[in-house]
């Protein structure tokens, strides 16, 4: 495993059919500092734009955070995948003020020294689509007929996209924030 | 999922393992399709008892989830509990006293030999022999008394609070705990000479159900299944948490990857834990068992935070994202067994019925864990 | 009157109180001796002990309901618990305990019915017992039960090789297949008996430990339970039966066990003679008292090795009948017969 | 063929370890405890469900009906309600009931509560097949107790 390797091809990537701007790292309202939990009520932040950021480890428990677009995650799992990661956790979240979901991708490095990454890709809510990772990690597979499961995104090219926690026979999506029980 | 009979011209048939079904556990059912002993495909079906624990803890207060972590994997319970306040510590920037990390390290680690011996039974049982199962439940015992006797439970604790603990132990659960690993240690060597040794058992475990590193890494395994295929990754170690760096242990590698190598793992394990047990008692130090500010309201930074620890059967990681509110935006708890399994269907494909049930046996399977 | 008629009930009467009384007390014993195995206390609530658990378990399962599951194949789920308790019963018929020993009647031979051929009938009834597993697994209409009958059938057939082929050097040794002959062949002391190499056998011992572990892979006891693997096939061919159609299973399993350890007795173990006859006189020098001990000797062995070990698997199994038991079995047939018969002819 | 005998002559030998280790066992005493005829004492801190704390001197409970126990608890398992009453400082408790069926003892009411009120009981052979058995009035049971 190469870390400046990951990040400058993830940087690449995610840089990719964006606007060519300065280089500006832009810290989001998530990497505030931590006097920012004792304001009342903290700005809404701003949507993070698509590209790399270099996290504070021992806070955030990551070292790469990277958001894509929805084309762009396979290519980016590839080259975790080239590096020898493995695919820990895939996730959801769903963003309902900015009518989007979000797909959360967690990588580590199991052969020796401790590296994080992790992948993220918004898509629009009423368009959930993206494409699957099974082909690169069989592990995405149950991964991702679990955000199937939550949240009804579909991972396109995904060979048995059923349920897998709930019942087979259940059209809900319970970690949609508009779930509002059965 | 297309499914072939092995050899041609003959037929397959389906059969349902579980969900009611004594090899599996709990509710695990297991759709295989075999050719005569032969397994084709199988398929494990999940959520039987999916209790939707993410979604709880988007609806609780970041201290009123802490229950819910004894409930996940009922086995170690401590290491889900452990990994939950250190996620929140770590949100909060708390600073936990150095009496209190001792002894979250001591009871984590009493909680991990008692469920490595309950899956030793538990295997055991799997395999046909039923007497290793009662006496490791025997020893499993006296754990349950001793954590009992500081935490008030014996299996869903609930002990840990965020910047220390619930109460402090006394020297009688210490004396208890030296007493426990005094006897402890006496009786492996009978566990290595009644089953171990044993040549059934060996015949039944060496070369079932390999697992390379590759295979591994693919589909995200860790623990004791990812050391018995060769890989020296132990959270503990590799991403080190609490005072784990200041202890002394190993982490018991096998390359085999057979079920054998992931019970070696798991026996050796257990030594190690004692020998961390033992460690823990003689550097424990006098002091506050809680920190001195903890908010009362936990109302952590916008953003997302993820934190790993090392449970009984793997990586255990929550990531969680906070919206500045007292309660979580969106909860993730990534479970070991749910990767660990996750290359079952993959891996007994031509095995026999006895040895597909030995190796997911080896797997180390909490169904609840699974489910979530 | 005819003598020989009342002896003929009595003896059936009390074959039949034989093998049912101890299917039902080997229950308890194997409850009890797992319990203290396992460091635990047993069935002790009724009656002191426990002692009338079996009691209790028979009344129970006899008030259940048989239930037949749809689909299966009616006459012959029915016919299956029979075929596993009535050879049993009748093999007991040509089983001869011994002398009295003691008192008045003190040489009156307790034996149902002595044959002269009573080895083969005892291994032609024995071997129907694999047609209970079959049946019961094939009429049952449940693929776990089909999986076990097949298992059955083919460590049946595999382990009755090395069984019969030990039996037929015993045969060789003593001239005769009728038990009581066998018997009094071994008489005079220990030393005498199948089992140790001075009897001319050589290969005593191992010819006694191939016939052990063949009698418990017949009698489908653990480690090669693989018919009725709890943790694989539920119960196995037995999986869907009830009431007094899983009572006879049991009961038939556990008759087998004292046939077993019975058929070793005789013939490896010397049957009914004491083992130091002139050295210690405890029970005479040949007592059906010395045949029930060596019996439940064995039959606790039997219980012990199911509390010890895991249960071996189908491969491992027939690997251990085809390509260990048979070949020492054939070994030690043909040693023998170049002891006992070539040398002879030889002159040696 | 060396290995051939050497594997039975090793796999014999510690299927006879096995045979003695498990007759050795036999012979040792249960370790087993006859529930209905003997039972536990539990440890002090053992969590059964809880209780209020009788105080000896008053020869009741010390409740100030905060409300904070039930503020805190995760499964929302307690129901209390104090009112005011006329030359008394504070609510006086006139209700407490708790839900056991829901409670997971995680003892957060206890560690909420200010005046140290309540406490774990120690009961722990708790069984009914009726559920409405496990809705305690702890008021009620305050006054029982010794």
């Amino acid at each position: 495993m190469n870390k400046a390797t990951i990040i400058t091809e993830l940087r690449a990537l995610a840089a990719e059919g964006m606007p060519d701007e300065p280089e500006v790292v832009e810290t989001p309202a998530s990497e505030e500092p931590e006097e920012g939990a004792k304001k009342k009520k903290p700005a809404p932040p701003e949507p993070r734009k698509n590209g790399l950021l270099e996290l504070d480890y021992v806070r955030r428990g990551v070292h790469v955070d990277v958001q894509m677009a929805a084309d762009q995650v396979v290519r980016g799992a590839e080259i975790l995948d080239a590096e020898g990661l493995q695919l820990e956790a895939i996730t959801g979240v769903d963003w309902i003020k900015e009518n989007e979901l979000e797909v959360v991708y967690d990588f580590s490095y199991t052969g020796g020294e401790c590296f994080r990454v992790v992948l993220r890709v918004r898509i629009p809510r009423d368009e959930a689509n993206i494409p699957t990772l099974n082909d690169v990690f069989p592990s995405a597979n149950w991964h991702e007929r679990e955000t199937y499961d939550f949240f009804g995104i579909n991972f396109e090219g995904h060979p048995q996209l059923e349920n897998l926690l709930l019942p087979e026979d259940s059209d809900f999506h319970p970690l949609l924030k508009d779930f509002k029980g059965l | 999922m297309g499914s072939q009979a092995l050899s041609q011209n003959n037929e397959t048939f389906e059969i349902n393992l579980g969900p009611q079904h004594p090899a599996t556990h709990g509710v695990l059912r297991v759709k295989l399709t075999m050719d005569g002993e032969y397994i084709v495909d199988a398929e494990p079906v999940l959520g039987y008892i999916h209790r939707m624990h993410e979604l709880m803890g988007e609806n609780r207060t970041w201290a009123k989830y802490l229950p819910n972590m004894g409930r996940i994997d009922y086995l170690s319970a401590l290491s889900y509990n452990l990994g939950y306040v250190q996620l929140v510590e770590k949100m909060m920037g708390i600073e936990v006293p150095e009496r209190a990390e001792y002894i979250r390290v001591l009871t984590t680690e009493m909680n991990r030999i008692s469920s490595h011996l309950l899956w030793f039974g538990a295997f055991v049982l799997d395999l046909g022999g039923f007497t290793p199962l009662l006496y490791a439940f025997d020893d499993r015992e006296h754990i349950l008394d001793l954590l009992e006797s500081v935490t008030g439970s014996r299996l869903t604790y609930c002990y840990y609070r965020f910047g220390g603990l619930y109460n402090d132990v006394d020297d009688d659960f210490l004396t208890g705990c030296t007493q426990f690993l005094k006897r402890l240690r006496s009786r492996m060597p009978m566990y290595h000479k009644l089953v171990t040794g044993n040549v059934i058992l060996r015949q039944r475990l060496v070369g079932v159900g390999p697992l390379s590193a590759e295979m591994c890494r693919k589909y995200g395994a860790t623990g004791p299944v990812l050391r018995g295929s060769g890989v020296n990754y132990d959270v503990r170690k590799n991403e080190p948490y609490s005072i784990y760096p200041e202890l002394d242990f190993d982490v018991p590698v096998y390359s085999d990857g057979d079920s054998m190598a992931r019970y070696m793992v798991r026996m050796d394990e257990i030594e190690q834990s004692m020998r961390i047990v033992e460690q823990c008692i003689a550097k424990m130090p006098q002091g506050e068992i809680k920190a001195p500010k903890v908010p009362k309201l936990i109302k952590p930074a916008i953003g997302d935070y993820y934190h790993a620890v090392e449970a009984a059967r793997g990586t255990f990681a929550i990531r969680a994202v906070s919206d500045g509110k007292n309660q979580a935006y969106r909860m993730k708890l990534r479970a070991p067994t749910f990767c660990n399994l996750s290359l079952y269907q993959e891996a007994s494909k031509g095995m026999l019925l006895a040895d597909a049930l030995a190796f997911m046996g080896s797997l180390d399977l909490v169904i609840p864990e699974i489910d979530r | 009157m005819d003598l020989n008629l009342v002896h003929m009930v009595l003896f059936l009467v009390g074959i039949i109180a034989f093998a049912a009384g101890n299917a039902a007390y080997l229950v308890w014993v194997e409850r009890k001796g797992a319990a203290r195995i396992q460091r635990r206390t047993g069935p002790c609530e009724v009656g002191p002990a426990g002692l009338i658990q079996p009691l209790a378990d028979g009344a129970k399962l006899m008030s259940k309901q048989i239930v037949f599951p749809d689909g299966i194949d009616k006459p012959l789920f029915m016919l299956a618990p029979m075929f596993a308790m009535i050879p049993a019963v009748m093999i007991f018929v040509t089983i001869p305990f011994g002398p009295v020993g003691f008192g008045p009647f003190a040489d009156f031979m307790i034996v149902a019915r002595e044959m002269n051929i009573g080895l083969l009938m005892i291994l032609a009834f024995a071997s129907v017992n694999v047609m209970a597993l079959l049946l019961g697994g094939w009429s049952s209409k449940n693929k776990y039960a089909v999986i076990s009958a097949i298992r059955g059938v083919s460590q049946g057939i595999a382990f009755e090789i090395p069984l019969v082929i030990t039996a037929i050097t015993i045969v060789m040794i003593s001239g005769s297949m009728q038990l009581s002959t066998i018997v009094e062949a071994q008489a005079g002391g220990f030393w005498n008996w199948n089992w140790m190499p001075l009897q001319g056998n050589l290969f005593g011992p191992v010819s006694f430990i191939v016939f052990f572990i063949c009698f418990l892979a017949e009698t489908n006891r653990a480690p090669f339970d693989l018919g009725e693997a709890e943790s694989e096939l539920i119960a196995g061919f037995h999986t869907e039966y009830s009431s007094m159609g899983f009572g006879l299973f049991f009961m038939g399993e556990y008759a087998n066990i004292v046939i077993g350890a019975s058929l070793t007795t005789i013939l490896f173990l010397g049957g009914w003679t004491s083992p130091f006859p002139e050295f210690v006189p405890v029970l005479g020098a040949s007592s059906f008292l010395w045949f029930l001990l060596k019996i439940y000797l064995l039959i606790w062995t039997v219980v012990l090795i199911r509390w010890t070990y895991p249960r071996v698997t189908l491969w491992s199994l027939l690997n251990l009948a085809w390509k260990i038991l048979i070949p020492f079995a054939l070994i030690n047939l043909l040693g023998s017969a170049v002891l006992i018969k070539i040398l002879p002819m030889l002159g040696l | 063929m060396a290995g051939y005998f050497n594997s039975i002559l090793t796999g014999t030998k510690s299927l006879v370890t096995g045979l003695l280790i498990t007759q050795a066992e036999f012979f040792k005493k249960p370790v087993t405890l006859q529930y209905p005829h003997e039972s536990l004492e539990m440890t002090p801190r053992y969590r059964g469900h809880i209780q209020l704390v009788k105080n000896p001197e008053t020869g009741t409970h010390q409740c100030i009906s905060c409300g904070m126990c039930q503020k805190g608890c995760p499964s929302g398992c307690i129901t209390l309600k104090g009112v005011k009453q006329e030359g008394v400082k504070g609510k006086v408790l006139v209700q407490y009931d708790l839900d056991f069926t829901t409670c997971s003892l995680c003892g957060q009411c206890i560690e909420n509560c200010k005046p140290g009120a309540i406490e774990f009981s120690l009961e722990y052979n708790l069984a009914s097949t009726n559920k409405e058995d496990f809705h305690y009035d702890l008021l009620e049971r305050v006054k029982e107790q010794k």
